[in-house]
């Protein structure tokens, strides 16, 4: 059953990647690109992160694909149709593919078990069904909140700034 | 694999179907009758003047990014309020700063009048 | 609802049975959880569907009374069957299809205005053991899924290749948005009291009876609209803004952009929109009545229901009929502001939602997480109703206060919210 | 008992996520869909980060009491998320800048930077 799910999900999500960069309008492109961010949605919910799924359709489907839409409203250029590819299309085929071979191989022949010094490792590799059981969906939540106040707080107060700078630089960007 | 989210799934399969059902039921049913004038597009009667797709004034975008950025700020809230129960005090301290920071933003926007329709 | 369980574990097993003969046994335990969603998803569906019905002829009825008149009245007894004649029309009504639309994009905006409305309801809890899907991620899902609507208005808009429906479009859109960030604000305050994200726990704090799995003492034991007044309303203006109903019903408004951004659709896939509309209303209902109304509990405090007996089952077993008398009231609520309320101007929205409702959600999450943390030591529903009540007071004041002082000073105009003749025009959405 | 699935499936999917943004982004015209290349970049990293943080790495970083899980690969995608969302908002502002001066959205036209 998962096999099934992650073969759809997997279709899904390359699939329209595909689209992304395929269509030859600029709009039916980001819609493309708003199906493949629920692809991945749903990659999240099989790998057992259901706050990240979530987030995933909060943020990228409900939020940042408002504002690729909205930036493509507001360039009027953009409506027509082109033709959507410049000439380094041999070029970028060329790295496009062997960096996927590259990754492709390194993550297909590393043998994973080994990286990891702890025990742990290789229990979840052979199941990820405790993701659902072990208390990884109930009380995720709660741990994520712990973690951001403790481990994490600076990158958590870091990224607030980061978020102020983006703010206010967009704003005077787009203003003028 | 969580039987929760396989129901989630069947769910929004059977929403996508249900207008597709409708919509071949109707296919079916309604009468099919097109006319040049019936498949003009609809502003009130008069000829389409200039383009279709007109251009929209940047104050959308604007709402778009503070939309964005608080948006962004709501993933980090609602982890923090669902374990606020057992952290006291100081996550709230923490919160205050973050959120401190991003009102500088809004008071920022507002003062700017990116806040405002015009 | 004990006996809606045995029923739902005895169709296991007999879909169990069933797939057995035909799938090979390794399949058959996704073959079950695959039949089984199904048939919860389609009762789901059919129930919403029926609700639906009946909500436009409640709204016909009421918006009716409202102005004096009866309302439908002819087909069937008090035109019970209105909502059915209705959908014969609209299916059997001709579908046209503008010659410049983007056909397949213009096709699937009706296709897919359907799904954000109704995958919400997965998380719905009809009662306490009536829940579809009880994620952990539950509250956040349902705001997740609802907004993902902007894409298929966006996809309506654009693909209908129509100036007013463009600008139907982007006015939706921009307002959704902004209305979202004071919905998910408002809601902080009611999380740090209730410490979870799943729907039936949530419900399960309100007291008086636990929601089922839950730990502990039921804590704060109180329905949120008491503890959390303030934020009940920013919620429920802001969600009255979500799915587009007067008085933020500006994306259709048809005094300047005709019908917004479905003014080309016709027949069954304008039926579809209107149909999206009603189950988003239902959901939205059905979500706040969760959130702030204590869904399927009882209205009766703790102390009135004894340790056993008729009574004590009658509580546990009739959660379904609190929480359709909570959401058909919400719903209620809802038409009742079509009928008294006039549309806001774009501007007074925008200004409201952001220099408002914003910044009063915010000042309500600090002032919720200082009272949480002073009142959990105590653990006492009273002093939580007490100390809330008080809060809210204070920061209503506070904000009244201010209003009424950028009123005056009236520098930029933006908070005068009566009607002024010499006004600028309405902000209409399009042109630079 | 159905088998699991291998970690390798996560990791082809997210290259080949990778390699299509990759792909998009150098070989589109047209600023905005540049930009979509590089999210769908994002994607295939976030989806190797919770895959490798899944499979390897589970227990890193503090967790749920008693659960034997830590949260430190859904912590570290939340803050890619959060700076991928203020890195498109930029990103688009820019090129809504560079649109409105120059009444274009081609890259082959954004001779600014050569001076």
């Amino acid at each position: 059953m998962e096999q099934l799910a992650f073969g759809v999900l997997a279709l899904l999500t390359l699939g329209a990647g595909f689209g992304v960069i395929t269509s030859r309008t600029v709009f039916v492109s980001a819609l493309w690109l708003v199906l493949s961010f629920v692809g991945v949605a749903g990659i999240y919910v099989l790998l057992g992160a259901h706050f990240l799924a979530v987030t995933q359709v909060l943020v990228y489907v409900g939020a940042i694909s408002v504002l690729v839409l909205f930036a493509i409203m507001l360039t009027r250029d953009l409506m027509a149709e082109e033709h959507p590819q410049n000439k380094q299309w041999v070029l970028a085929t060329i790295v496009a593919g062997s960096v996927f071979g590259t990754l492709a191989t390194i993550g297909y022949t590393t043998d994973w078990a080994l990286t990891w010094p702890r025990g742990a490792a290789g229990v979840a590799s052979t199941s990820t069904e405790t993701a659902a059981s072990s208390g990884l969906g109930s009380s995720a939540v709660e741990a994520i909140g712990r973690s951001l106040m403790s481990e994490h707080l600076l990158a958590f107060e870091v990224v607030s700034v980061v978020l102020l700078v983006a703010l206010i630089g967009a704003i005077v960007i787009a203003r003028d | 694999m969580n039987e929760q989210w396989a129901f989630v799934a069947i769910l929004t399969l059977l929403a996508i179907s249900v207008p597709l059902i409708a919509i071949g039921l109707a296919k079916v049913l309604r009468p099919k009758r097109p006319g040049t004038i019936k498949q003009s597009t609809y502003e009130c009667g008069l000829e389409t003047v200039g383009e279709t797709w007109v251009q929209f004034k940047v104050q959308y975008y604007l709402f778009a990014i503070i939309f964005v950025l608080f948006d962004v700020e709501t993933v980090f809230l609602y982890p923090w309020a669902v374990a606020y129960g057992k952290l006291g005090l100081f996550a709230l301290v923490e919160m205050f700063i973050f959120l401190g920071i991003l009102l500088v933003g809004l008071v920022y926007a507002w003062r700017k009048g990116a806040l405002e329709w015009v | 609802m004990s006996m809606l369980l045995q029923e739902s574990s005895a169709m296991r097993e007999r879909l169990m049975h069933l797939l057995a003969g035909v799938l090979p046994e390794a399949w058959v335990g996704t073959g079950v959880v695959i039949g089984m969603s199904l048939l919860k998803a389609t009762a789901i569906v059919l129930v919403i569907q029926i609700g639906m019905l009946y909500a436009t002829w409640l709204e016909r009825k009421l918006i009716g009374r409202m102005q004096d008149r009866l309302g439908p009245n002819r087909i069937g007894k008090f035109g019970l069957l209105v909502p059915f004649a209705d959908m014969i029309k609209i299916l059997t009504k001709e579908d046209i299809t503008p010659r410049d639309a983007h056909s397949w994009v213009y096709n699937l905006g009706a296709i897919l205005i359907l799904p954000p409305a109704l995958v919400g309801f997965a998380v719905v809890a009809f009662s306490s053991t009536l829940i579809a899907a009880d994620l952990s991620v539950g509250l956040l899902f349902f705001f997740a899924i609802a907004s993902t609507a902007v894409i298929p208005i966006f996809m309506a808009g654009w693909g209908s290749r129509n100036k007013f429906a463009l600008i139907g479009a982007m006015r939706a859109v921009a307002q959704i948005v902004s209305y979202e960030i004071p919905q998910v604000l408002s809601l902080v305050g009611v999380l740090l009291l209730a410490g979870t994200l799943s729907m039936n726990q949530l419900v399960g704090s309100q007291g008086p009876l636990p929601a089922p799995g839950a730990e502990g003492a039921v804590l704060p034991g109180v329905w949120y609209i008491f503890l959390q007044p303030i934020a009940f309303v920013i919620f429920l203006l802001a969600t009255t803004a979500e799915i587009e109903r007067t008085p933020f019903d500006l994306p259709e408004a048809e005094s300047e952009i005709i019908a917004g951004y479905h003014t080309e659709y016709s027949g069954i896939k304008f039926g579809m929109f209107y149909l999206a509309l009603y189950f988003a209303t239902i959901a939205a209902a059905a979500v706040t009545a969760m959130i702030f109304l204590g869904g399927w509990q009882p209205p009766v405090p703790a102390f009135l229901i004894p340790e056993s007996g008729p009574i004590t089952d009658f509580m546990y077993n009739s959660g379904w009929l609190w929480m359709t008398i909570k959401t058909v009231f919400l719903v209620m609520v809802f038409m009742w502001f079509r009928g008294t309320l006039p549309r806001l101007r774009a501007d007074q929205m925008m200004a409201f939602c952001w220099k408002i409702l914003v910044p009063l959600s915010l000042a309500n999450l600090l002032v919720t997480g200082l009272l949480a943390n002073l009142l959990a030591p105590l653990a006492s529903p009273m002093a939580y109703l007490g100390a809330f009540v008080v809060a809210n007071a204070i920061l209503l004041g506070i904000t009244l206060w201010a209003v009424r002082r950028w009123r005056e000073r009236g520098s930029s105009g933006d908070f005068v919210f009566e009607v002024q003749p010499a006004a600028a025009p309405s902000g209409v959405g399009g042109g630079d | 008992m159905t088998p699991s699935i291998p970690l390798w499936w996560y990791l082809i999917l997210a290259a080949g996520l990778f390699s299509l943004g990759l792909y998009g982004a150098l070989t589109r015209r047209n600023a905005v869909n540049v930009l979509m290349g590089i999210e769908l970049m994002l994607n295939g990293v976030n989806v190797n980060t919770v895959a490798l943080w899944r499979y390897i790495t589970p227990t890193a970083g503090s967790g749920p009491a008693g659960a034997g899980f830590g949260v430190d690969g859904q912590v570290f995608v939340i803050i890619v998320i959060a700076l991928a969302a203020a890195e498109a908002a930029v990103g688009l502002a820019l090129i809504i800048s560079i649109f409105r001066a120059r009444r274009t959205v081609e890259l082959d036209d954004f001779s600014l930077m050569r001076g």
